[in-house]
């Protein structure tokens, strides 16, 4: 295969640009995980209303310019909203229980948001139609390539970039920075812990919306998108490492470029691979290839 | 023979010496107590000798036996027991069961599926809490007693393990002065009775001396001197790092 | 005391198993199981489907019943999965004692229902389960029947397309589980005879549950083919359609579809993203074929729904019940043995044509409407329609 | 004493389940027999998290051997009954020891996501393995031998294997070992330094846990005459978790409880509403704010208060 070089560029562009779109989500699940320490099980369902609403304000804003852009930054305040009620009324209550109580906590959520997803858009698949601008391809020299996956590409570099600025080089970074390693040792600090958690597990799921509704035009909305997304997002944030951001970024992009390449490669047994894949890096590096071990 | 025979112990974390470079030979039947201001190592001590932590440097005999790399548990079936600094029991189980599950384990009986545990050992459980005068406390639940009290039963949990060599992590950390004393009479008893050989950390100086034969001293994870109570009290540099510098903490 | 509450908890239990009432008997009603999902992923198949079925009964109830029977609709989800689909056809029968099992959307819970229809010894039509295992030798059984379309016969009326727009290069793209591998089955073996030049290039396997084809379309624009034959069925294809259309896919291939892409439903969702010129298939289109016997069901249906465009699904629930009404009718009983010996050869007039119930496989000759997708000409409904449309016959390509 | 006014209870329990088929119908007698099987899983689960504190997320991998194991035996290869029905049990062991030997080497959130990876992976192998499992079209026409090929023989067959495996939990949740895994759930250092190899007793735990899982599995198979691949799937690792959630798993019984609540809402509330899913939620979020011990928690503290 790679003795064509158009062909393995597109399938490079393939994997680069899914496992951009893939990151974003993954981001915000890895910054929940490594800080709160809650295996959110309800992310996928949070991607899957980001798309949601982007449809429907995509339809509210038909009339106006960049009316598609309004609604992606709108789903995602959307999330980031419905995860400050999600957190404060309940969420927070759970910090001090076992984590099996709040796994459990996520899966109520997920129950109750698909049906959310259900009363309110029906169960017919939706569209959302590419935005203007972005509806061909553009000319990279070697070949042409969707634009609209070229800015999903753009997308998840630009997020990466903010949030490895916002956790590296920012005062508020620095808190999350500390939370993912000790807690005790940032209260003592006198900072509110509690603040820093609502406002990760808000801005995590601000992700999952914004992941979502840029994934709406190229994925198209269906009951159980959000099921099929969990799952990939758990991969790669174990293979990143829980809580790693660069590991995310790396994970993603290897889940992307496995599915590009991979069904060039190993046809019909990527999804064997995948998970053990998943099973391997667990094995013998549980956190993560670019996470670190943690001390006991 | 020495019992337990140290060398060249080292325990780096990520370029931070906790420990180096420790040697030290413990006799059958001494008492032996490690002194230190916090941070001095005394913690890591234990935990590299009790498989806690795998120390990067150095090896230890026990009987002639080499433990380091071993597991904590099989050290603890050579008959190294410990007990912690901080309190370490099972603190939603009964205090009886708190040491019946160590007898259990003692005995080999921890993978018998047929046997129903709550009937074994039951005499030598009851005899154990005896030891350590917590009779009238087993049926409560562990995490609830006194502080000291729960002192008393990590004291039992260990000497439940029937060891030969028992290490004991700051024994009397947050006691009452009355506490105090009257957990020193009791180890010392014990000790006696059961014939143990003590190792033991300590920060108070009066406990140490009325209860050690032979003594260290850890600085910076290093150890200083290594003698009787009046070689370690007369040593210059004990003196002048320790003693005189730190006399306040050391107190 | 913990051990009176552990004997309430038990007499709790029993109590509330209890609480479901025994369906009385009836002797003057035949009561019909149907087992669509009504939540999770293929919700909106469910419901079309079993508004389809209740349609039926009413048109029989109003007419005075079968044989003088009323019919009843008992309905449990069966939630696209097999064990819940299991468990509630076991349910229908043990509790609501009902005499018939009609429904089943994917292939694994036709396969379940089948199951349960052999161990309880009631007949169950698959109105909508595909795949040919259900009806090859060592899964058939006396009581199953199927009045929809096979596998063999979908993919195999694409070959006859694909042979008909005298494609030579083919790539296809199809699902990999159960539906697709029995669709590329039949589309291979019916190319291979009748149109042996062919050749097949490129064969590319998307994962179930797959959001992503790029890479497959990549690899098929690659291939260099003329043709492509695809299974991405209508739930997946908006997706697909988004990620291939930037690509100029379509433009570049002639794009054969299985999986009801070309129903009315999908088409008015897609509207201007619905790709021009593919050739899609569908259960039924309200605008064909123009024959009374369907132009009455399309009213029907339009009343029932309240809409002026009809979906497609309903007529699958529909034509389910009706096989089973008219062998009622003709064995003059619901018994389920004389029913059985009806249904084996049995012709009836469906909305969409004639159609023969084979002794030997229990499968119904349902053909499948296939057409070139493009948008329609009539301002009242400016959507992308099937133009031409046509039914390609399930005869010669069932096997 | 406590313990053996429980075993007669548990005796009333099995006696007044023995008499359900002579007493309703023939739907109760499959609902029954369906809880009685999730039942068995949910107590298998149960040694892991309630007595072991180790949250499996991937306890259908065991179910899903056992299932496929006893199908392709007695059927594909024609196995005569007990040898088919063991071998299965035996398979689903195997590999529990296999996994578990690897899972248990980690701990915590660690531990969960590996075990939910193999589980993933027994998914998709059964998933792929189309030649041996069928895919995704299931497993159907299970070779279920003749003298228990009805429902109310099986429904006895079924009760006697939960009776004996429950006897067999019961026994060892009380053991030696069962006091020893509670201790290493309380406290995994403690245990260490009173020389318990953690480590292995946690694995014994996955095999025990696994095996019963499997007969679990394998019931189910002979139950329904056939397997799917959505049971090996997460979600129904994630059952088996609000199962014993629901009816606490703080008590032996509790998740058997647990078993019984979950299936007889799911199958109640599927029929008075489409939006099941979010009654199912809800309750789920009552237990978990306002009865963390779940129903056997209730009921103990309602029974002490009376007292």
């Amino acid at each position: 295969m790679f003795n064509n070089p158009v062909l393995t560029f597109i399938q490079l562009m393939n994997g680069i640009s899914l496992g951009m779109n893939l990151f974003i989500i993954a981001a915000g699940l890895t910054l929940i995980l490594g800080v709160l320490r809650v295996l959110n099980f309800a992310h996928g369902a949070f991607y899957m209303m980001g798309g949601y609403i982007c449809f429907s304000l995509v339809g509210l804003f038909a009339g106006l310019p960049g009316g598609f852009w309004l609604a992606v930054v709108g789903s995602a305040i959307a999330l980031a909203a419905f995860a400050w009620v999600v957190e404060t009324t309940m969420l927070r209550h759970l910090y001090d229980r076992d984590h099996l109580y709040q796994l459990l906590f996520t899966f109520a959520l997920v129950m109750i948001i698909s049906d959310l997803v259900r009363f309110n858009w029906g169960t017919n698949v939706l569209s959302v139609s590419l935005p203007n601008g972005f509806r061909g391809a553009t000319d990279l020299g070697i070949s042409f390539y969707p634009t609209y996956r070229l800015l999903l590409t753009g997308m998840g570099i630009f997020v990466a970039i903010s949030m490895w600025y916002f956790v590296n080089k920012t005062r508020a970074g620095r808190f999350v920075r500390a939370a993912r390693q000790d807690r005790e040792m940032l209260e003592s600090l006198g900072i509110n812990v509690g603040r820093v958690y609502m406002l990760v597990f808000v801005a995590g799921s601000a992700l999952a919306g914004l992941g979502g509704a840029l994934a709406a035009p190229a994925v198209s909305l269906a009951p159980g998108m959000d099921a099929e997304i969990i799952v990939q997002c758990f991969i790669i944030v174990i293979i990143g490492g829980l809580g790693s951001l660069g590991g995310a970024f790396v994970g993603a992009l290897m889940l992307g470029l496995l599915k590009s390449f991979g069904v060039m490669l190993i046809p019909n047994f990527e999804i064997v691979l995948i998970y053990l894949m998943m099973v391997i890096v667990l094995m013998f590096r549980p956190w993560g290839l670019l996470g670190k071990p943690e001390a006991k | 023979m020495s019992m337990l025979t140290i060398k060249n112990l080292g325990m780096n974390f990520s370029g931070f010496k906790a420990l180096n470079g420790i040697n030290l030979e413990i006799e059958e039947g001494e008492k032996h107590a490690v002194l230190g201001p916090n941070g001095a190592g005394k913690t890591t001590f234990f935990n590299c000798l009790t498989g806690q932590l795998k120390p990067t440097d150095g090896v230890t005999h026990y009987k002639g036996k080499k433990i380091t790399g071993l597991t904590p548990s099989r050290i603890v079936n050579l008959g190294i027991a410990r007990s912690f600094q901080r309190i370490n029991i099972y603190p939603k189980l009964s205090v009886f069961e708190n040491v019946q599950v160590a007898l259990i384990a003692d005995k080999g009986m921890m993978f018998n599926l047929i046997r129903p545990g709550a009937a074994l050992f039951r005499d030598e459980t009851a005899k154990m809490l005896e030891l350590v005068n917590l009779s009238a406390e087993a049926d409560e639940t562990a995490g609830l007693m006194s502080y000291g009290k729960q002192k008393q039963l990590e004291l039992a949990i260990a000497l439940s393990s029937e060891p030969d060599l028992l290490l004991l992590d700051e024994p009397t950390a947050g006691m009452s002065p009355q506490e105090t004393v009257d957990s020193i009479k009791l180890i010392g008893d014990i000790a006696a009775k059961r014939k143990l050989t003590l190792l033991f950390t300590e920060h108070d100086m009066q406990v140490v001396f009325s209860i050690a034969d032979r003594m260290s001293v850890l600085h910076h994870g290093e150890l200083i001197a290594t003698g009787s109570p009046d070689e370690v009290r007369n040593n210059q540099e004990v003196r002048r790092i320790y003693l005189g510098e730190h006399a306040d903490d050391a107190a | 005391m913990i051990t009176k509450k552990r004997l309430m908890a038990v007499a709790a239990l029993t109590a509330t198993t209890a609480i479901p009432t025994f369906a009385a008997a009836d002797e003057g009603v035949i009561r019909i199981g149907a087992l669509y999902p009504t939540s999770g992923p293929c919700q909106m198949i469910g419901d079309f489907a079993l508004q389809g079925t209740q349609m039926l009964v009413d048109e029989v109830n109003a007419a005075g019943g079968v044989n003088g029977q009323m019919l009843e609709v008992v309905h449990r989800d069966s939630r696209c999965d097999p064990a819940e689909a299991t468990a509630m056809a076991r349910d229908l029968i043990a509790r609501e004692d009902v005499d018939f099992l009609v429904g089943g959307v994917s292939s694994s819970v036709g396969q379940a229902i089948s199951a349960v229809s052999r161990t309880e010894e009631v007949i169950y039509i698959a109105s909508i389960p595909k795949t040919v295992q259900m009806t090859t030798p060592e899964n058939l059984h006396p009581y199953v029947f199927r009045s929809a379309a096979n596998t063999n016969t979908e993919g195999g009326s694409a070959a006859v397309l694909a042979d008909r727009l005298g494609l030579d290069r083919i790539c296809t793209i199809l699902m990999d589980y159960s539906y697709g591998h029995s669709l590329n089955e039949a589309f291979t073996s019916t190319l291979a005879e009748i149109r042996p030049d062919a050749e097949i290039v490129v064969q590319e396997w998307p994962q179930n549950g797959t959001t992503d084809y790029t890479a497959h379309i990549t690899n098929i624009m690659a291939a260099g083919c003329d043709g492509v034959f695809s299974g991405v069925w209508a739930g997946l294809f908006p997706a697909f359609a988004s990620q291939a259309g930037p690509f100029g896919f379509f433009d570049q291939v002639t794009y054969i579809t299985a999986g009801e892409v070309g129903s009315p439903e999908l088409a008015e969702q897609m509207g201007a993203d619905m790709p021009e010129g593919i050739w899609a298939n569908s259960y039924e289109v309200f605008y064909y074929p123009d024959t009374p016997a369907h132009n009455d069901f399309v009213a029907d249906l339009q009343e029932e729904l309240g809409v002026e465009h009809t979906p497609s699904w309903p007529v699958t629930g529909y034509v389910a019940l009706q096989w089973l009404v008219e062998a009622m009718e003709l064995a003059g009983s619901a018994e389920t043995d004389a029913v059985i010996a009806a249904l084996e050869g049995l012709s009836i007039e469906t909305p969409i044509g004639t159609q023969t119930m084979r002794a030997s496989d229990h499968q119904a000759n349902r053909g499948q409407f296939w057409g070139q997708m493009h948008m329609s000409d009539d301002d009242a409904y400016p959507y992308p329609v099937m133009d031409p449309v046509e039914y390609i016959p399930a005869d010669e390509l069932m096997d | 004493m406590i313990t053996q006014r429980n075993m007669i209870l548990l005796g009333i329990a099995f006696v007044a389940l023995a008499l359900v088929p002579a007493v309703s119908g023939l739907f109760l007698v499959y609902l029954v027999t369906e809880i009685m099987i999730f039942a068995l899983f949910a107590l298998s689960f149960n040694l892991l998290l309630g007595y072991g504190g180790l949250i499996s997320f991937g306890h259908a991998a065991y179910f899903a051997i056992g299932a496929y194991a006893c199908a392709v035996l007695l059927t594909t290869l024609g196995w005569p009954f007990l040898f088919g029905f063991g071998a299965a049990i035996l398979l689903s062991a195997v590999s529990a020891a296999v996994i578990g030997y690897f899972c248990v080497k980690l701990t915590e959130i660690y531990f969960s996501m590996l075990t939910l990876a193999f589980a993933q992976l027994v998914w998709a192998i059964a998933f792929k393995w189309v030649a041996v499992t069928n895919g995704d079209t299931g497993f159907t026409g299970v070779a279920v031998p003749g003298w228990m090929d009805e429902p109310v023989r099986f429904f006895y067959f079924t009760l006697i294997v939960l009776a004996v495996c429950a006897y067999m939990l019961w026994r060892i949740v009380n053991s030696a070992y069962g006091m020893t895994l509670v201790a290493t759930r309380e406290n995994y250092n403690r245990a260490e330094f009173i020389g318990v190899n953690v480590r292995r007793i946690q694995l014994v735990a996955f095999v025990l846990a696994g095996t019963f899982a499997g007969v679990a599995g394998a019931l189910f198979t002979l139950f329904n005459h056939a397997v799917f691949v959505e049971n090996a799937w997460w979600t129904q690792s994630a059952e088996v978790m609000i199962m014993s959630i629901l009816g606490g798993v703080g008590s032996f019984v509790g998740p058997a409880v647990g078993a019984a609540i979950l299936l007889i809402l799911d199958r109640s509330l599927a029929e008075i509403t489409v939006y099941w899913p979010t009654v199912l939620g809800i309750i789920l979020l009552a237990v978990l704010f306002f009865f963390p011990e779940g129903l056997m928690g209730v009921a103990k503290k309602a029974g002490r208060k009376g007292k």
